[in-house]
C-alpha cells in the first residue's frame, strides 16, 4: 500500500525537528490505511491553501448512545474519499490516565482493524479520543470495545467524561482520593454522559491540591479541589536542612506567601495558620519539610470554561470545605439540584456558570439551598443596588420584615 | 460481530483504574510522604514505607499511531512490568521501581525520538487542539504550530533552567478547547472575516431565530435574498468569535487571507501564592505560515527568554508582568501597544488604569 | 439695588486666590521644603528660606451661621492677620507665621466649641451632604447622623491613636453628593419601597418616555391609569436607585418606615501604596433612629475599634481587610453575611471568589 | 423674634456632645431670620415623621446664567411660610478654600440681609453654598456678590466649580501650581460653568499629588493629578536619621512599597526608581528625607463619577505625564476636543465617563486624536473579540491590511 501515500513536500517539514512529529505518526499509520494516506493529502492540501477542508460534523453515533462520537465529514470527499466521513470516538479513559500495556494493546488492535490507527493520547477533555473512522464502523467498533471493558465518553449537551490528577496514586499532596471520585461520579451519571439532556454540557474536574494540576478551575463547570483546614504540617530539621543546604527561606517562601502569614527568624519557620490562604507555595517550595495538614477535603468550585460566548469564566467557590467520603452523596444531591434548576431555567447552549450569573448567585443559591456564606466572593458588592424583595407596609408590624 | 451483538452492554463506564496500578502504587496508595526531582524528566517519590516510586516522563505528541502506543507498551513491558500513564499535558509516564532501569529506559525512549523532560522548572508539552487534522472550524493548524514551536524551545524541556513551570497551550479556534485562556503563553487561531453567508443553503441547514440568537453582537438580522430566507451579517457589528458558525454550518468564517494565530501572556492555573490569572493579549495577528510558523516560534522565543532573564525565582509569566507592570512589558518586548489591546467588552472600565500607578 | 443693576457684570469668575494669601505663604509659594506634625491638629511647614507656617486645623461643622463665620474671622484677625482657609474636609484651618500664637488660638476655639485635630494618623471631618435640611431626595438626615458619629468618635479627631487615617462620609441617597463610594467607612441613605407614581401628577409633570428610559432595570412601563397617561412600577424589579424620581417628582421613593441607611468599608482615594479602592456593602440596612442614631453610632464605632486593633501600621481599612480575607472581616465585626452582601450587577462576576484562596 | 423659635425637642438632642452642632447654628441664625426659625421647624418635623420635607427643585437663578442656583420649596407652606421657598446659591469659591477676614464678612453681610443666614462652607462640589434664599433675593444678592466680586458656580448640565488642593500654598509635595490651573480653568470656561450646554455635568479637580487630597479620582470628570518623572530626591543623612530615631525602614517604607523596588540594607536605602509607581507612600512615611524628583508634572485621568445609574466610576489614566505650564494650552484643546465629541455623540445625563464605557477607550481615543498607549490600562484584554475594521479581500496586495 505504501504507493498510495501521498506526496507532501511541506508536511516533511515537520518531520524535522527533536519534538515528536504528528505527521511521522501519521505517515506509520498511512502505510496499512488508506484512511490516514488520505487524511496526508487533505491535511497537505491545508497547508498549502492555508485552510481547514472539514464540514461541519454531523449526528452520528452507536445505539442507544447520544454523544461521544464526533461525526465529521471532508468538503473534498472526491479528492480524498477515504476521509469523506473520518468521525471521532471518545473512549472514557481510566482515572488518572494509567494503563497496563496489555490494555493499550487491545485497543490498538480494534482500532488498526476498523479504524484510522491515529488517536489522541488524549482529548484535551480527557478521553482517549480515536481519531478518524467511518459511520460503519462505529458500532462493531463500540461492541468490540464493551467486549474489553472500555466505554464511551462525553459529548454535545451532556455529562462530559470527568477527569483528575493523578492524586493519592503519585502524589504527597492529594487532599482527597481524586481517581476514586472520579470512577464513582462517572459511574453513577452515565446516562447523563451518554444522553444528552441537558441546556450544554456540563463538565467535572479533580483535582487533589489547590495546584490544581488538571486545571480544573479554567475549563471545569464543577471543579473539586482538594484542600485542607487545620495546620500546615511542619518538620523543622527538615526545615532547617533546606535553609542548610542555602535555600533563601525569607525571599523565596517567606516573602511569597499570599497570606503573608509566615515568618522565618533564621532559626525557626512560623506559620499563623489562620490567614493560611492554602496556596501551596510553601509546600511546594520545601515539600520534604511542609506538608497539608491533616484535616483534609476539597473546595467545590463552580462554573468555569471557555470564552464563547459571554466570556472565559473561572470557576468560583460553591463550597469551602467539605470532607470527601464514599459515597460523596452530599455532593451529588447538590449536583443533581443545580442540574433540576439549570434544566429547567437555563437558556439553550447556557453553561451554568452563565446561568448562574444572569440568574444572580444569591438567587441560585436560595434555589439550591445553600447558604450563603463570604469564603464565595472576593468581596461585597460596591453598588448600591440591592433588590429587596418585601417592604413595610404602612400599619405593618415589626415582624413582617423582609424575608431574606 | 453478531456474537458482540448478543451481549450488547451499555452504560458499564470505563475499566476501574486499580486494574492498571503497579504493586508500589496500591501499597503505597494515599501513603506519599515526598517526592524529588533526580534529574530533568525523572523524579521519585517516596513513601512513608520508605517505598521509592521512579517516574520518567516523555514527551508523546499526543496525535499518535497505534504502532507508536505499541512500543510504549514494549518499553512499559521492559522496564516497569508494563505500568505506564499519561499526564494532563498529554506526556507519557513511565512508572519504574527499579532505580537501574531510569537509564537505559531514557536511552530507548530517545532513540524512538521522545526526549524525556517537562518535569519541575521547565516548559512541558503544549496543550493543542485538532486544528487542520479535524475540526471544521480551525483558524490555523494545531499539531503542525505545536511542533514547531517545541522543536525551537525543547531545551527548555529536557533541561530545568527557567524560574519557575511556563504553561503554553493552542486552541485553533476561539472555542478554546485547549483552554488557553488561562496559559502563560497561549496561542489563539482567530478569523478575522464576518462570516460568508451562503443563502441558498441557509434555509435549508439552519433555523434563522437561532442563528440570529446566537450573535452576542446583534450583527446578524433575518433577510430575504433572492426568494430564499436568509441572514445578512452587519459586519462592523462583527468580532469574529464564530458563534453563528457554530450553530449554522452555512456561514463559514474560514479564510486563507484573514485567518492567524494571536498570542496571549500571564494566564495560571495553580492556586500558589497569585490566584488564577487569564491570559492578557500581547500579540494581536500573526498570519498563518506553515508549515513552519517562523513568526509565531520566534514570536514566543522572546517571550519566555524576556521572562526568563527577567523574573524572580518561582515568578510565573503573569506575576513578573504584574511586579513590573504592562507598559515595561510591551517596552522590554518590543511589542507594539495597539488599539486592539484594549479592552471594549462587557468589563472594559475595570481594566482601565484606575490610579497614579504609573512606572515611566 | 438701582445702582448695582447698572455695573451688572456677568462671567467675571471668583476672586484670584491671591487676594486671600498671607504674605508668607506668597513669599515661599511652592518652596516648601517638607512639614511635621507637632501635636494633634497642629503641622509646620518649614519652607526652603527657613521660613515656618503654623497651621491650626479646627473641626468647623461645614453648615454654619454667619455669626459663626464672623467669629472665625475675628480670630483670624487676633492670631493671623486674618488670613484662614478651609479644608477640602470643610475643616477650618488657621496660618500663622508665630508659633507664641498656637496655644491661646486653641483655647479660643475650643471656648468656641470647635475642638482642634484632624490632622495624620485621626479621623478627619465626616464628608456629607444635606439631608432633610435641603433635599428632596434625602432617605436619611446627613447633619444629624454626622454630628452624632462625631460625638463618639471625637477622641480619634483630637488625638492621633490610629494605624493610618480614616475617612468617613456619608450621602443622604445614591447620588452620593458625598462622594461616599470611595472612603474607609461610607454611611449611605437608601430607600427600600418602589417609588409611588401619584397617577394625578405624573402626566402633567414629566414625560413619560423618559420616565420609563431612565429605569436601569426596565421596571418602569407606559400605562394608562383612570384616564390619564402615566407609568406603573414593576416591583420587583426595583433596585431603589431613585433614578425616576430625579427625573419625575411624581413617583417619591421617600418612605419612613423602609428609608434607612447602609455601613459600607474599604474605600480609599489616595495612591499610597494600594490604587484607589470602592467601598464594598458591610451592613445593609439600619433603619433611622432620629434623633441620635444610636445603632449607626455603635456600628461605626465597632469597625473604627477592630480596624484600630488589628491593622498594621499605614494600612488603610481596605488594605487591612484585603490582607486578612472578607470572611475574616466578617467573623471578626461579628455582622452577619447576607444575600445582600453577593453583587447582582454588571460586574458581579468578577466578584466571586474564583481561587480556592481561603482561610479557615 | 426669639419668641419664634420653635420648639424642637428631638433636634434639641443635637446641640449636645463635643462636635460642633448644626443646630446650634441654625438656631443662632432664628434669632434674626424667620426663614431659619421656619428651617428648624420643618426640620424637627422630618426628625419626628422620619422624612424630609422638600419638594423637587424647579428652575430659578439669576439674569444671564443657567446655573448655580437650586430651587428648592417646601411640600409644608402653610405650616413653614417662610421656607415656602428657600433655594440655595452655589458661589465659585477662591482656589484653595483661602479667605480674608474682610472677605468673609462681606459675604456674611450680604447674607444675612438677604437670605437664610446659613450656610456651607463648603459644598461637596467645593462652592461656597448659600443655604436658603427667596426668588426675589436672587438677582439683589448677586448684584451685591458681584460688587465684591464674587460669581456664581455651576450647577446643572454644565462644568461645575473647579476646586483644588491647596498645593504650593501649603505643601512640599506639589508637583504643580494646582492652584493657578484651577483658577485658569475656572476663567476659561466661564461660559461652561454658567451655560448648561452638555449631556450632563463635567468636573474638574486638580490635586498637586498622587495623595489626591481632593478625592479627584473618585469625583472628577477630568482628575488632573501631580506626579514627577525622573528619580525620587534623597537626603540619605535624613533617612539615617529617622533609621536612628528608630524608624523599621525595611517594615514600614520598603514593605509597603507597591513598585517592590526599594531595598534597605540597614544603612542605605536603595530605589530602582524604573519601577517605582509614585505612590508617595515612601515619601509620605519620611517627609523630611525623600521629596518628589524635579522633573514634575501631572497625570490627567477621565472619567470618575458616583454610582446614578451604571454603578460608580474612577478616573482612569488618559495623560500619564504632561508637563504644566501656563497656558495649558494642549489640555484646554484636549478638553475642547473630548466635549464636542461628548456633546455630539453622548446621551441625555450620560456622564463622559460612562460614554467612554460606551463606545470603548479605543474608539474615543481615535476620535480625539490621542495615541492609544499601555499606560491607559491596567492589563490588555482577556476576551479574544476584537473588532478588525477591516480584512483582505481575494487579490487584495499585501499593502491593503487594515488601517488600524
Ligand atoms: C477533541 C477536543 C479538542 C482536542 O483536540 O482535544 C474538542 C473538540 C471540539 N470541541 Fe471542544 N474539544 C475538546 C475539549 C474542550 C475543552 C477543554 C476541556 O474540556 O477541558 C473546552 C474548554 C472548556 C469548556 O468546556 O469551556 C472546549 C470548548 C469547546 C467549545 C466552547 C464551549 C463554551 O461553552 O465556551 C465548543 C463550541 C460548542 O460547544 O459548540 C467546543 C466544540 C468542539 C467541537 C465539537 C467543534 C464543534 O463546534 O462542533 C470540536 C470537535 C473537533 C473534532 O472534529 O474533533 N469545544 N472543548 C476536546 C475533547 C476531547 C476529549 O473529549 O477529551
Ligand atoms: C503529572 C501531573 C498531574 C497528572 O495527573 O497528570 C502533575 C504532577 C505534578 N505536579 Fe502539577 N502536574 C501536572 C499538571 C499541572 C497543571 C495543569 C496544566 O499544566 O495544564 C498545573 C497548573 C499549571 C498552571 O498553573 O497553569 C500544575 C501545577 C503544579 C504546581 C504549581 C506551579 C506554580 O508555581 O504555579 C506545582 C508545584 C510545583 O511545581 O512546585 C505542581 C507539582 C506537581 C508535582 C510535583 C506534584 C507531586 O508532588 O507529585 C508533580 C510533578 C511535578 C512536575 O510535573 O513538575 N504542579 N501541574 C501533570 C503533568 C503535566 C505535564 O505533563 O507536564
Ligand atoms: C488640607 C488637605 C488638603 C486641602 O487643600 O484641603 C490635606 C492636607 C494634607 N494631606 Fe491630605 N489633605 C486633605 C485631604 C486629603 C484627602 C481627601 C479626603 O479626605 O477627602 C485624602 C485622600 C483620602 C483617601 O485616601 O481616602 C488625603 C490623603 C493624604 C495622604 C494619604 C494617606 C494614606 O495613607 O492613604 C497623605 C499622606 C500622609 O498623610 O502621610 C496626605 C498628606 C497630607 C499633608 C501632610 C500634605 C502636606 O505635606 O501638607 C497635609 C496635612 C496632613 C493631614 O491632614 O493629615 N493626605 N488628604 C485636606 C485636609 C482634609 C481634612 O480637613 O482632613
Ligand atoms: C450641594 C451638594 C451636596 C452638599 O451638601 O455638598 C449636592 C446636592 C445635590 N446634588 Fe449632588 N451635590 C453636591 C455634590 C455632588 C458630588 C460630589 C462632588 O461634586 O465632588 C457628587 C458625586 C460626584 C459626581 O459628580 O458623580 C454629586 C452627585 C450627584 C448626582 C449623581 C450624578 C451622577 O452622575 O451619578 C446627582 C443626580 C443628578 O445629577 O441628577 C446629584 C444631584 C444633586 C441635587 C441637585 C438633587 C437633585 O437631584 O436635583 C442636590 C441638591 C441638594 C440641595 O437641595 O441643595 N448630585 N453631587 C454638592 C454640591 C455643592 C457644591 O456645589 O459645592
Ligand atoms: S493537583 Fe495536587 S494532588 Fe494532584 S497531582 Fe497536582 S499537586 Fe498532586
Ligand atoms: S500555603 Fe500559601 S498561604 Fe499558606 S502559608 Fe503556605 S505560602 Fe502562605
Ligand atoms: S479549538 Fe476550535 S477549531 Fe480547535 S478543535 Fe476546538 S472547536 Fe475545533
Ligand atoms: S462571528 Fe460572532 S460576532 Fe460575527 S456574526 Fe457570527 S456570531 Fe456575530
Ligand atoms: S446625596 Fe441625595 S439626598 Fe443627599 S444631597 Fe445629594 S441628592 Fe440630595
Ligand atoms: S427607583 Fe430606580 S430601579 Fe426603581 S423604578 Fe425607579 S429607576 Fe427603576
Ligand atoms: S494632594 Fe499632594 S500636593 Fe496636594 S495637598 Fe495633598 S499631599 Fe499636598
Ligand atoms: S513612591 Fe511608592 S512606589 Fe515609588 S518607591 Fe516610594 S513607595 Fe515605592
Amino acid at each position: 500500500m505504501a504507493d498510495k501515500i501521498p506526496k507532501t513536500p511541506l508536511l516533511d517539514e515537520l518531520e524535522k525537528g527533536k519534538w515528536p512529529s504528528f505527521v511521522r505518526e501519521i505517515k506509520d499509520a498511512a502505510k496499512t490505511s488508506p484512511m490516514s494516506a488520505d487524511l496526508l493529502g487533505q491535511l497537505e492540501r491545508s497547508y498549502r491553501e492555508k485552510i481547514g477542508h472539514w464540514k461541519h460534523g454531523g449526528i452520528v453515533g452507536v445505539m442507544g448512545y447520544g454523544g461521544g462520537v464526533i461525526g465529521r465529514y471532508s468538503d473534498l470527499p472526491e479528492d480524498f474519499p477515504n476521509v469523506s466521513s473520518f468521525h471521532t470516538m471518545r473512549i472514557n479513559q481510566p482515572a488518572g490516565w494509567f494503563y497496563t500495556s496489555e490494555a493499550l494493546r487491545q485497543i490498538c488492535d480494534i482500532w488498526e482493524a476498523r479504524g484510522s490507527g491515529l488517536t489522541n493520547l488524549h482529548g484535551s477533555t480527557g478521553d482517549l479520543v480515536l481519531l478518524g473512522t467511518t459511520t460503519e464502523q462505529l458500532e462493531p467498533i463500540f461492541s468490540e470495545l464493551s467486549a474489553i471493558d472500555f466505554d464511551i465518553g462525553g459529548s454535545g449537551s451532556d455529562v462530559r467524561t470527568p477527569s483528575c490528577c493523578c492524586g493519592m496514586a503519585r502524589c504527597e499532596w492529594a487532599c482527597y482520593d481524586t481517581m476514586a471520585v472520579t470512577y464513582d461520579l462517572t459511574m453513577t451519571y452515565q446516562d447523563e454522559i451518554h444522553r444528552p439532556a441537558f441546556p450544554y454540557k456540563f463538565k467535572f474536574k479533580m483535582s487533589g491540591c489547590p495546584n490544581d494540576c488538571v486545571a480544573s478551575i479554567a475549563r471545569a463547570d464543577m471543579s473539586i479541589i482538594g484542600t485542607w483546614r487545620d495546620k500546615i504540617q511542619v518538620d523543622k530539621a527538615a526545615v532547617k536542612e533546606y535553609a542548610d543546604k542555602g535555600m533563601d527561606i525569607k525571599k523565596d517562601v517567606v516573602d511569597n506567601c499570599p497570606g503573608k502569614c509566615m515568618d522565618w527568624d533564621g532559626k525557626e519557620l512560623s506559620i499563623a495558620n489562620e490567614f493560611c490562604r492554602h496556596c501551596m507555595h510553601c509546600i511546594n517550595a520545601m515539600p520534604k519539610a511542609l506538608r497539608p495538614g491533616k484535616d483534609r477535603g476539597a473546595t467545590i468550585l463552580i462554573g468555569s470554561k471557555a470564552p464563547i460566548v459571554e466570556g472565559a469564566l473561572l470557576s468560583s467557590v460553591l463550597i469551602p470545605f467539605i470532607k470527601m467520603e464514599p459515597p460523596y452523596q452530599e455532593i451529588k444531591d447538590l449536583v443533581e439540584k443545580m442540574w433540576d434548576f439549570w434544566c429547567d431555567e437555563g437558556k439553550n447552549r447556557e453553561r451554568i456558570g452563565e446561568f448562574i450569573q444572569r440568574i444572580g448567585l444569591g438567587n441560585f443559591l436560595e434555589e439550591i439551598g445553600v447558604e450563603p456564606v463570604p469564603e464565595m466572593i472576593a468581596h461585597p458588592r460596591e453598588n448600591p443596588y440591592v433588590f429587596y424583595e418585601e417592604y413595610y407596609e404602612e400599619g405593618d408590624e415589626e415582624e413582617e420584615e423582609e424575608s431574606n | 460481530m453478531a456474537d458482540a451483538m448478543q451481549e450488547r452492554r451499555t452504560d458499564y463506564g470505563p475499566p476501574h483504574y486499580e486494574k492498571f496500578l503497579p504493586p508500589i502504587i496500591k501499597e503505597n496508595y494515599g501513603k506519599w510522604k515526598y517526592h524529588e526531582i533526580l534529574k530533568p524528566g525523572v523524579m521519585v517519590h517516596v513513601s512513608e514505607s520508605g517505598a521509592q516510586l521512579f517516574t520518567i516522563r516523555a514527551s508523546s505528541g499526543r496525535l499518535i499511531s497505534v504502532n507508536k502506543i505499541r512500543k510504549y507498551a514494549e518499553l512499559a513491558d521492559k522496564y516497569c512490568d508494563g505500568f505506564l500513564r499519561f499526564t494532563s499535558r498529554h506526556n507519557v509516564e513511565f512508572l519504574l521501581s527499579k532505580k537501574g532501569n531510569i537509564d537505559p529506559l531514557i536511552k530507548d525512549l530517545e532513540a524512538l525520538g521522545h526526549p524525556v523532560g517537562g518535569i519541575g522548572n521547565a516548559i512541558s508539552a503544549i496543550v493543542h487542539t485538532q486544528g487542520w487534522v479535524h475540526c471544521h472550524s480551525a483558524a490555523t493548524d494545531a499539531s503542525g504550530v505545536v511542533k514547531c514551536v517545541m522543536d525551537d524551545l525543547i531545551e527548555y524541556f529536557t533541561e530545568r533552567k527557567l524560574p519557575g513551570k511556563l504553561r503554553i497551550a493552542l486552541a485553533c479556534c476561539l472555542n478554546m478547547c485547549g483552554a488557553v485562556h488561562c496559559s502563560d503563553i497561549a496561542i489563539l487561531g482567530i478569523h478575522r472575516r464576518p462570516p460568508r453567508v451562503d443563502h441558498s443553503r441557509v434555509h435549508k441547514m439552519c433555523e434563522i431565530p437561532n442563528v440570529s440568537a446566537s450573535c452576542p453582537t446583534a450583527a446578524i438580522r433575518p433577510a430575504t435574498v433572492n426568494g430564499n430566507p436568509s441572514v445578512e451579517v452587519i459586519e462592523e457589528r462583527c468580532m469574529f468569535c464564530a458563534n453563528c458558525y457554530t450553530v449554522c454550518p452555512a456561514m463559514p468564517l474560514n479564510d486563507p487571507l484573514n485567518d492567524g494565530v494571536s498570542i496571549w501572556v500571564g494566564g495560571k492555573v495553580s492556586n500558589a501564592r497569585h490566584e488564577p490569572m487569564f491570559s492578557k493579549l500581547a500579540i494581536p495577528f500573526i498570519p498563518n505560515n506553515p508549515p513552519r510558523w517562523p513568526e509565531v516560534v520566534s514570536a514566543i522565543r522572546n517571550l519566555v527568554e524576556l521572562w526568563a532573564n527577567n523574573a524572580k525565582k518561582y515568578e510565573r509569566m503573569g506575576e513578573w508582568i504584574e511586579r513590573i507592570g504592562w507598559p515595561k512589558f510591551f517596552k522590554m518586548s518590543g511589542i507594539e501597544f495597539q488599539k486592539e489591546h484594549i479592552d471594549d467588552f462587557k468589563h472594559a472600565g475595570l481594566t482601565f488604569k484606575r490610579s497614579t500607578h504609573i512606572t515611566f
